[in-house]
């Protein structure tokens, strides 16, 4: 168990420069698509939102080690892993325009819909991976989650159930110092998250989540443990979010601005431009283009997502159940013929 | 045909799925080598081996929220918690997960699952073995609620609830688990899910009831005819969401007084739901209140108390009495 | 007197109760430094200090869990719960040991405890944060359940429950937290659980209410007034548990139609239990069946459609057009 | 933190001869109890009940360790806890005759009603402890349960609690083996379910619970060190339910017989008794009259619970509030019509 080691990646230079690239431009592409959409939120252009800056190298170094079969069951912070594993900018926007578009992953994505509840999609992804166990797939399941989730009795019972079945499951905390405005001293008594995993009988990993590459590589090695019968991982992600925890909170009221200063030097976009530089892979025309590839991508995920026809009622009771209850299907017909009176449907 | 009894059918409906369908899972505490505690699962472990018929640790939410994991990925779990009363920890998943996990994702995913429960008192179990709290899960859009009060239907009903395309709540009513026998077909067959069951018919007053209920509604009935010479109609929901509003109204309408029978407190139970229903669609005919007799406003009490707390076949007929005795605007 | 809003009549009960009396604390997350979410314990850590208002960890089954072994070893917890939905995984410590500690002990141990949350949707806010689950615990003997709609009430409702020997859950409809300001009188005063209370009289229709819904039922009634000359009744029943039978009743009793008006969904929702107890009491002077005004039976939704959902003035208004328009034995 | 090591009590010479032979007549004693309720059950005199034979230095040792104000917060199975800590012998068997008496304990006595719902109890012991700290009592709390209840979400959310607010608080984990068919090694992966502490930060104790003094020197420890302020302590003790899981219950469905009888060596009482022997303080002339006592009470307080009187209606309505609603003293006066009308309660 490496549970008091930070693994430090340097010592590890098992990352192509092509994949440390790849890996800048999704952390740039991520922050800009979180400053805009808190500035949409600003402008009531978006609904309340919760910005990811900060965790961009925890996120996107994880999701780049899952092969596209493996299951995600993320919280509702991890716009950059629903992108890296394949949900389109245009809908993680939409879900947070409360609309049902944004919480449906294309075909073939095995991604599940934010849980907002915290720590209830953590037994999910062990009933996934059970399955994929059981039915013999090539596929492991990996669920996201915050320090604070780890006080939720959920988190518990499926890490429990994980370890005592040997379940091909990744479980990848993001621990951000705070649940909230709750510091992780208030939430829990062990210095590590990743001691957890000792009292499952499961190996518990600690790593920078702002260092990129030592993401990755640990989240590769649970991923192929996983694949390969070894069982489940708990991985920690020592990282920090740098804005508000949604859009509806102000931060200032519970962190100091040394402290947030302090992470700034930390800052994981930072951390993977010295390390191309180190390489030698990183010059001024190239960053120019990623940005500015970037901001396009960006932008017309934006404008696609605002030129998204309205909602309508198909999606409030079409759904409930497969085949519509008669009684359902009368109310149905009330409401249709309400909006047709002129009520209209906020899109 | 089998001579069996309720508990009887459910395994034998569990058989048939784990045969029918690789996909079918059982899951729970204690329902594999032990056969579950009412022996529900007896054998089938033995049988289908422990890939089929698993034990699990001691943790409900985990229970819920796995079978919803597997739900999604291709399998289709039966999951039983050991009293329905246990099943309150897993109320989170339920709700937040496994009932809107269709809509959530506009039917890009979906959990078609089966969750078991024995339910219910009258068998002097330990305490908060007993609870009947159906109408927490009737609320709940996107879940199916369902109680059997005959082997056949029990048998029907599961095998409809385990092939039905969304999760289905089967309450079972631990009371008549083995209180009687009959004729059930042998193989595969299903009882629709949404339509009640007229067990008796009557002209007079109708008795809505599910579950163990049924048969004190029966004996209620009974007791109304000898002792008053009243036409009781019983009617066994068998589904409480979707509930066959039709049906009540039907029987209403006909016989223009009512009385709601179940276990659970009063206050804000199903019995107000179906009073609701009867008010919506056939108030008209209404010669009387709809009375309800069921537990009342208290917990499920020790068992000591239990015969005094459970409704039974006097309070039934006293019911049916007191609908039949009001006088239409005498209270004006 | 000072002018406030909901949640400032929150605040100002609260600080009252911690100053008054020493065995009451606030405990819940984020409720501490961060002042809650909602900001409506703003302040009072600082004034009294981290024993007396505590931030937990993140769990909301051992919040109300601590909060049973707080009460039954003397001091007078405050539990805050996030969001009303949030406390699904506490349901099992809230039904099995917070309703039944008293009578399962005789009275021997009790749990005085306030539970707050706030609920109820119509502010775009995030997925799960808008259910309206007041039936699940208005059901459960033991709770009391109780609802304000003003600033007033908020303030002695929530004093009388902190002062109230049994366990109370009181449920803060954040979309009128601030959405209006009243004359609250300084200091303590409190407002009896269990009465309901005449908005405006009326004669023609009665609409029940509660929350958030109490403004959608004046301006409902206002449509109704104004287009069609209705004169409505609007009573704000405030505790849904104990409810007040008897002024429903009146009400009934004088005006002969009623609507009912939640958010949650229909189906075995809490305006069940109102329709069943103008069943109970009042049916002889009922013309036309009670209309339900609620939620349709889906899951709360994004907030896309949160409009479509949640019913309006205007359906409020249909619903007492269709009260007054029906004809007793149209449908025989 | 000594959670590998299962303390050997012989090494420790801490406990008085009397105090020996106290444990030992509480063992006898509420092994006879034990097997008459067996007994009264078959008889139909008493409801289901679950049994603790096996189990009785696990709760003897530690219940002797409490003070008397201390809050204990038991499971279902703690008959000889609750007995020792002051809840009378009858009272307890009128609780598995489905009588509230049995589950309210005499004034003064600390002693929460038995839970059924398997690690409820946990989270209540937390706050009692919490509460004790603010008011600056000399009071600790301490929750019984099996390893069972490890699995659920409540002994998780709780044991978090207590280890980050340092509350003065005892977890005391009977591994008896199984939670009904279920072995332990199915239950958890790990080893001792005291290792479960470190994920918590607190102290874990591995105990042999079938050492009565063992257990009473690793429990009066873990309560000194709570009432001191030092903290929250998880101890396990393991041993073996000799019987089923209840009189409902046929473990030799899923226990080996050969297993039960390795355990049958390893009886507690037995172990006492040569102890007992080793300081010369057992006799046969002693035995015989412990033996006699203990007939003597047991007897005595099966024939106090057989000659209670029926029950009546108020305890069915008039604890449900304190000051009863209107509606329910109407369901009340109708219940009690109904009784006049002939139905009676069973008592
Ligand atoms: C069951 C539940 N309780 C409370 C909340 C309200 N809430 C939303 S986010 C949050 C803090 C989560 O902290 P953490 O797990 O560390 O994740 P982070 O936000 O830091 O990514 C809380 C308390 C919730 N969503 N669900
Ligand atoms: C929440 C809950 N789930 C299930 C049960 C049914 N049940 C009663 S005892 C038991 C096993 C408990 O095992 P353990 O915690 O080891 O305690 P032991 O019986 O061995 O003393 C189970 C599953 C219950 N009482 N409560
Ligand atoms: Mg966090
Ligand atoms: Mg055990």
């Amino acid at each position: 168990m490496s549970v008091d080691s930070i693994r430090v990646s340097q010592k590890e230079p098992q990352v192509s420069t092509d994949m440390l690239q790849r890996m800048y431009e999704l952390m740039w592409m991520m922050r800009q698509l979180d400053r805009r959409a808190v500035a949409l939120q600003r402008q009531g252009r978006l609904g309340t939102y919760a910005p990811l800056e900060g965790q961009e190298a925890a996120q996107i170094g994880s999701a780049l080690a899952l092969r596209v079969q493996d299951f995600v069951f993320p919280s509702y912070r991890e716009h950059a892993v629903a992108y890296v594993h394949g949900m389109p900018l245009k809908r993680i926007l939409l879900y947070w325009n409360g609309r049902y578009d944004g919480a449906m992953p294309p075909e073939g994505v095995n991604l599940f819909p934010v849980s907002v509840p915290i720590a209830t999609q953590i037994p999910h992804a062990a009933g996934a991976a059970l399955a994929a166990k059981l039915r013999g797939l090539d596929q492991i399941a990996v669920t996201y989650f915050g320090d604070g989730a780890t006080s939720e009795g959920d988190f518990h019972e499926a890490m429990n159930f994980a370890a005592v079945m040997e379940l091909p499951l990744v479980f990848f905390c993001q621990n951000n110092g705070y649940a909230i405005s709750l510091p992780s001293r208030k939430q829990t008594k062990v210095q590590r998250i990743a001691e957890k995993a000792t009292a499952y009988g499961m190996e518990g990993v600690t790593v920078d989540g702002n260092d990129v590459i030592a993401v990755y590589l640990a989240m590769r090695e649970a991923v192929a443990k996983a694949a390969s019968g070894g069982g489940p991982t708990l991985i920690e992600a020592v990282t920090y979010r740098m804005g508000s925890h949604t859009t509806a909170d102000d931060a200032s009221r519970y962190r100091d601005a040394s402290e947030v200063e302090m992470w700034k030097a930390r800052d994981p976009i930072l951390r993977a431009e010295n390390a191309l530089r180190e390489r030698g892979a990183f010059s001024e025309e190239w960053v120019t283009q990623v940005r500015k590839h970037a901001e396009e991508i960006v932008t017309e995920a934006i404008l696609d997502m605002q030129s998204e026809p309205p909602v309508t009622l198909d999606q409030l009771f079409d759904h409930v159940y497969r085949d519509m209850p008669k009684e359902l299907a009368i109310q149905k017909q009330e409401a249709l013929s309400r909006q047709a009176k002129g009520e209209s449907v906020r899109g | 045909m089998a001579n069996t009894t309720l508990i009887g059918a459910i395994t034998d409906a569990l058989r048939i799925a784990l045969q029918q369908d690789e996909r079918v899972i059982i899951l729970g505490e204690d329902v594999g080598k032990n056969g579950g505690v009412f022996r529900a699962t007896e054998g089938l472990q033995e049988e289908f081996g422990e890939t089929r018929v698993m034990d699990t640790p001691l943790a409900e939410a985990a229970i819920i929220g796995a079978s919803i994991g597997l739900a999604v990925n291709g399998m289709i779990p039966i999951a039983e918690i050991q009293f329905l009363a246990f099943a309150y920890p897993a109320y989170e998943q339920l709700v937040s997960h496994v009932s809107r996990i269709r809509m959530r994702s506009q039917g890009r995913f979906s959990a078609p699952m089966v969750v078991r429960a024995p339910y219910g008192g009258g068998i002097r179990a330990p305490e908060l073995h007993c609870d009947s709290p159906e109408v927490i899960f009737a609320h709940v859009p996107g879940l199916k609620v369902v109680v059997p009060a005959t082997p056949y239907d029990a048998k029907g009903l599961l095998l409809a609830a385990i092939a039905d395309p969304d999760p289905v709540l089967f309450f079972e009513p631990m009371r008549i688990y083995r209180s009687f026998r009959e004729e059930v077909p042998e193989g595969y067959y299903t009882v629709p899910i949404g339509k009640a069951r007229v067990v008796q018919e009557g002209t007079d007053c109708t008795v809505f009831a599910w579950g163990a209920m049924v048969p004190v509604a029966l004996q209620g009935a009974d007791l109304a005819r000898k002792q008053h010479g009243i036409s009781v109609e019983v009617i066994d929901l068998r589904s409480l969401s979707p509930l066959d509003r039709d049906a009540i109204r039907d029987s209403v309408m006909k016989t223009g007084r009512a009385v709601v029978l179940h276990e659970a407190p009063r206050h804000a139970g199903f019995g107000a739901e179906i009073v609701a229903t009867i008010n919506d669609l056939a108030l008209d005919a209404l010669m009387a209140p709809v009375m309800r007799v069921t537990g009342y406003d208290t917990p499920y009490p020790l068992f000591a108390l239990e015969d005094a707390y459970m409704p039974d076949a006097a309070r039934v007929a006293e019911g049916i009495v007191q609908a039949m005795n009001y006088e239409i605007g005498a209270r004006l």
